[in-house]
């Protein structure tokens, strides 16, 4: 076991998974040399040469497209996008044909390969430095989505996406980068390595994709949220003291349909958190598949706290950003009655 | 209201919109139309500096003289074997196109692409490649299949949606696919597969393989960033790819000034990315020929990509949905000055002796009858139009490797649906 | 009155507003002396000129940027996107410029603009000519999405379109441009000149954006739909004799809540109904709205009809199709005790 | 496992990974670095076919020689006063910048971007524009605004994102906007301003107006898409617009290498669309306003777009969130030859007579004290880091021109959140 924050046990995922197999090569904006802005690819193309490690033009269409034909040859390209703020000229690539190649082709070309980008706010990013796309990509058939809350998690997830078969969307939270964050951004930061999820096993291990993890029993109600938000939702819950039974879905398709429906059923209440806009964001699908599937257990309506609709302003942060005070009043009604 | 500043002293600016020569009712004239000569176009060595081959991208390579005889430096001076193999397959297009055509006609399936007037390239690029080289084709390069010995009834039951369709009927027709002859899955969105060609060939020389890529699009579609992509990433990394602009003059309604050809060729385009590029006479098989074997031979040796941007002339509608009359003269396809690459190929074999009325009067039953019997062949595992939905739990399967429960809800729902 | 299908009023809708304002300007592939590859446009190049109406270069990316500059400039484009499933490339100036720019300004430069394109299945076109993307742009903050059913709506809506001061996604339904349509395609179509809705008045009038329509009252249950599905829907409530409240839904952002509430509280039941993908698809959140402000209304789950979670195949358009058999099981369900 | 398929008659592919010519550690030295002799370029008529303009893309425009005067046929023979406006106008940007960018170290701000060492670029281009012209500008032209006259306080206000900020704290530090001084939004998406440019300039044409506009991207920026679809509908539409490439040599940490430069200039991108191009001294203000003073009668002339490379050198850190010596030597920015824009004016001036030193300590320290009191100005309407929530509604204005229901229940529960 080593000590590790967020970025330094993806970093790892990428060693261990390159050590193992020569065909995964990783490319990006600044990804090569300097090992990315954010430094998730630090020393690979030390490590592994220019060939398997390299810069890119600026050109998400290209890095996407270029990945496309490196998988149709038999290559596993792990791509990063700078931030998924700039995934959209990559848009057309990834969803109109990384996703539907083994689709139309009847399995003939498959797409395996990992999409990497940092994701979500309260960074001060502005606009374009802190989008949550995540709903854009999980209505896509063909893709699957992968948020992990915890460095543990981060490097188990992102191995599992490397080996996974198909393409995986794998956006990281980078507000808890460093470490994670209770939605207060007045108190200051607790290191990962302050925390038992830092606790990164050496080598390989996998945490399964499609697996939600319960990060906390309870009989109130259930709080279901990924990245960032698992963190906040938690303090949030703790704070207000209430017996909530949070679940961090980690993969949102294929979502773990059974582990939601055991706890709503079990609690009869269920509210959801993401930092994304609330129309059409993947809490709508979430609310819509618990009422279809648990209704007759449900006590009040499902709650959805979200980010605003509106984009993401630079100096109202924490008015956009769905903080515990959010939280607390969506609580409070779904606790009602 | 949107405010024109004009001032005094300065002149009314003007949106220039590109206009096709000729539209529907005016007489196609090409007589004014600078054709070079054949056997004009220098050829440099494939190991050249890309600017040496600048000069080509405004020039047209071309082998056939006007009497159907190959001069200068890009005649390939092929086997007559492979003339001979080359005819054969562009007649098999233009056969199986007609055939098809007429399929969907007859309701037999929904929509059918013709190359007509096109089979030279596909069919002589293929013959000058490696057939472990692979292709990332438009729909119109169906030639580059039946070069390779894929089999007719194959591409028939794909055009069928039926039960002889590897792909299980999920693409449109023409959209074809083969991994074993190198042909890349083609898709509906244009553009997409120039870049991913691209990629190919950067897979190829990081494992330090020796094949390489040969990348198509149509002149319309060179509009898309997708264009762009590939010729950037070609550039920077120094792709082992061929990248080919079909320039049939044609974008569905528009024409190619449309897409930029007013005011420079496709090939030009090399040259701000530093790429060797060819302008070819596209309805000339063994110029076809000669510039993807000088271009394939550059790129197999480490020196690098190159635009090939092919001339010709979509002689026929751009799909069964569409009436080409509507936008330009009926007569312009006779009126084009390059003339059939099957006539000019054919003329080319008999002007040396390998080739007659006789033997082509047999080729073409024979490639009739072969055609005639693929579409039997074919029929009897279906058409399109008798599809019911028999194992349409099928369409569930290959979204994912492994089906997730919400497709497989989704697939016992749709078994159930109806009863 | 005229009678026009719906082509033809949204060809008369463009005339109009070109007559009435010099600065609309329409532009799109083969948009221009063609008429569209729907023949949408006809007939514009001719009356309006070159400089009013003309073809562009195949880049949808291009398209949505010059409009974008036009915009800033003083006009206002009305463009086409030839098909729903080509819009992608064009996905990053719709989402990060289009939809932000009134917002990023603060008003300083705003985006009137149409993005008209065709989409939907139906119509055998596989897998990049049946797509319904709506849900992609509806969770973006800043675009409306409006989606007529009928000529007369098709005139209206798109006026209204025309003259609202903020960016609008004009999705047609083309299945129905000829007629409507029962979802039952071994029926042969009828023309939409039998219909009442194809009595379209000449000259202006608009259906107001934001404002859904009753087209059937009912107390049984509430379904909400829009563009085909409205007709799917309502000869599946007919041939199933349910008393069925049809909701029209014609905008969806900013959607018509009221209207929807009022029917959903009054009947207790909800079922809605879209051709795009079930997963993130608009359904989503039409359902997660209904429960959160209906709940103890409700008497059965809200269901959803919709297109599967795949690629549209060329060869199963019906099993893919949410046709008359699909909405009457979930029909059932929602009718339930 | 991918399968290598190399043939023993093959040679080996291998991807070629473009690299700088110096990383940390190396001493970087460009004596070898071919320079065009200022006064060599030759200038054609603005009115010129884009052809006679292509050997300008692989030269470069220089006006200033070695002794800083002012030499060749692209010497704009600029009156002194226009030359201390420009001179001003780069000085001011600079201590600007400074300042700004120690308020973001003292926690002021978020963010900030210094375009150190390319003052000239906009500030020149400013001055041979018209007023009434448009800039469609990336994050580093904030000499436009300088130049234009736009009070350096509400861009300190924009940069504070306080109660002055226009655009209410929306954007990010630096993405200014100001339609009056046709100044276009800046956008943190790269490259998608430059299409939208050459649509504002369409718009103009469809008008009759006579203003045209300018679009600006950097050099990284160029692989996007955007780039191609820009050079696309200008050559298309004959758009008067002015396409500029603001080729500083790095991208973040990505020399221009990763972007294309290794193989060709970005200027010569103008060839494949038949457009005219230059390649410009981009610390030459003279050779900048000279070029642009060209493209804008070409434009405004209806002869067509030019593509202007501007040549440079990104002189410090990409941004505040940036160490260029993690991936560059530190002595890299002195070692380059085409030295500092403001010293080369100031020399020039110096030599013309228009200029002295005691003047130029005077200026600077005018500039100084205005720069700090306008500091001072913006202050008191906040920094960054004391914005509470206060007026926090208006976060959820201008989504739409009217607010709709669920964006006003949005705010709603906002401001009683925490209640
Ligand atoms: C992204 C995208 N936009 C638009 C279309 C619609 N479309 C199909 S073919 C075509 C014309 C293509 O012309 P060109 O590239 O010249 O190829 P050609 O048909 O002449 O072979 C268009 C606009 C599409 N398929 N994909
Ligand atoms: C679409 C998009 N992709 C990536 C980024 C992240 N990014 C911001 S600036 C930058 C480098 C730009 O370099 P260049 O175009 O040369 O401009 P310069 O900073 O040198 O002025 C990158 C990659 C972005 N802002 N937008
Ligand atoms: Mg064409
Ligand atoms: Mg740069």
């Amino acid at each position: 076991m080593a000590v590790m924050n967020m970025i330094q046990a993806l970093n790892d995922a990428h060693k261990v998974a390159m050590r193992a197999d020569e065909d995964i090569v990783v490319f990006g904006e600044d990804a090569g040399y300097f090992g990315g802005v954010f430094r998730v690819t630090e020393g690979l193309q030390k490590e592994f040469g220019k060939e398997r490690a390299f810069d890119t033009p600026i050109s998400e269409n290209g890095i996407v497209a270029t990945a496309v034909g490196m998988a149709a040859y038999g290559l596993k390209p792990v791509i990063e996008i700078q931030f998924a703020d700039y995934i959209y000229p990559g848009y057309d690539q990834i969803v109109s044909e990384v996703a539907k190649m083994r689709y139309r082709t009847a399995g003939e070309w498959t797409m395996p390969m990992v999409i990497r980008s940092p994701y979500g706010g309260g960074i001060y990013g502005g606009q374009t430095h802190s989008q949550s796309p995540e709903s854009l990509f999980t209505h896509i058939a063909g893709l699957k989505t992968v948020i992990p809350s915890t460095p543990y998690d981060a490097k188990g997830l992102l191995l599992a996406a490397i080996e996974d078969p198909d393409p995986v969307l794998f956006f990281e939270p980078k507000r808890i980068y460093n470490g994670p964050f209770s939605g207060h951004h007045d108190q200051p930061v607790v290191p990962w390595s302050k925390r038992a999820e830092a606790e990164v096993p050496e080598g390989h291990y996998t945490v399964p994709i499609g697996k939600a993890n319960v990060v906390r029993e309870g009989e109130a109600l259930t709080v279901l949220a990924y990245g960032t938000m698992v963190h906040v939702a938690r303090a949030a819950m703790e704070e207000a003291d209430v017996d909530a039974e949070i679940i961090d879905l980690r993969t949102l398709v294929p979502l773990d349909i059974e582990t939601i429906e055991k706890s709503v059923r079990k609690t009869g209440r269920c509210l959801i958190v993401h930092e994304a806009p609330r129309t059409s964001g993947f809490g709508a699908e979430l609310s819509a598949l618990v009422t279809e599937r648990c209704f007759y257990h449900l006590e009040a309506p499902v709650e959805r706290v979200t980010g605003w609709d509106t984009p993401y302003p630079h100096s109202y942060e924490w008015t956009y950003f769905p903080g515990p005070a959010r939280i607390k009043t969506a609580l409070k009604k779904v606790m009602a009655d | 209201m949107a405010r024109s500043e004009r001032r005094p002293n300065r002149p009314a600016l003007a949106l220039h919109v590109p206009e096709p020569p000729y539209r529907p009712g005016d007489t196609p004239d090409y007589s004014n139309l600078e054709i070079p000569e054949a056997g004009s176009a220098p050829r440099p060595d494939v190991a050249c500096d890309d600017s040496e081959t600048h000069p080509l991208v405004n020039h047209l390579v071309r082998v056939l003289d006007d009497d159907h005889k190959a001069v200068g430096p890009w005649d390939p001076k092929l086997d007559p074997e492979v003339l001979r193999k080359i005819y054969r397959d562009m007649v098999t297009v233009r056969i199986f196109d007609d055939r098809m055509y007429r399929a969907q006609r007859q309701g037999k399936t929904s929509f059918y692409m013709k190359c007509t007037g096109e089979e030279a390239i596909a069919t002589a690029a293929a013959a000058a490649m490696d057939a472990e080289d692979i292709h990332f084709p438009t729909y119109r390069q169906q030639g580059l299949l039946v070069a390779r010995g894929y089999p007719l009834v194959k591409m028939m039951c794909q055009i069928y949606s039926n039960s002889g369709d590897h792909m299980k009927g999920r693409q449109l027709p023409i959209m074809y696919s083969d991994k074993e002859k190198g042909f890349f899955s083609i898709s509906g969105n244009l553009g997409t597969q120039f870049p991913q060609a691209v990629g190919w060939a950067m897979a190829s020389a990081i494992k330090g393989d020796s094949r390489i890529a040969m990348g198509w699009i149509g002149d319309g579609a060179t509009a898309e960033g997708d264009f762009h992509a590939a010729m950037t990433f070609a550039s920077v990394y120094q792709a082992p790819v061929i990248l080919a602009t079909v320039n049939n003059q044609w974008a569905i309604s528009s024409f190619s000034g449309i897409a930029g050809a007013e005011q420079a060729t496709f090939a030009s385009r090399a040259i701000g990315y530093g790429m060797a590029g060819l302008r070819v006479d596209g309805n000339d098989a063994l110029a076809v020929y000669a510039a993807v074997r000088w271009a394939s031979e550059r790129a197999r040796s480490n020196n690098g990509p190159t635009m090939i941007e092919f001339f010709t002339y979509r002689a026929e509608g751009h799909s069964t949905s569409d009436d080409p009359t509507g936008y330009r003269p009926k007569e312009e396809s006779e009126a084009w000055p390059l003339g059939d690459p099957i006539e000019r190929l054919k003329a080319h074999m008999i002007g040396l002796g390998e080739w007659d009325e006789e033997r082509d009067s047999a080729l073409h039953e024979e490639l009739s009858a072969e055609v005639r019997k693929s579409q039997k062949e074919a029929e009897k595992l279906g058409v399109l139009s008798d599809q019911g939905d028999e194992n349409k739990e099928s369409m569930f399967e290959d979204v994912y490797a492994e089906m997730p429960w919400h497709i497989a809800e989704q697939r016992d729902a749709a078994l159930k649906e109806g009863e």
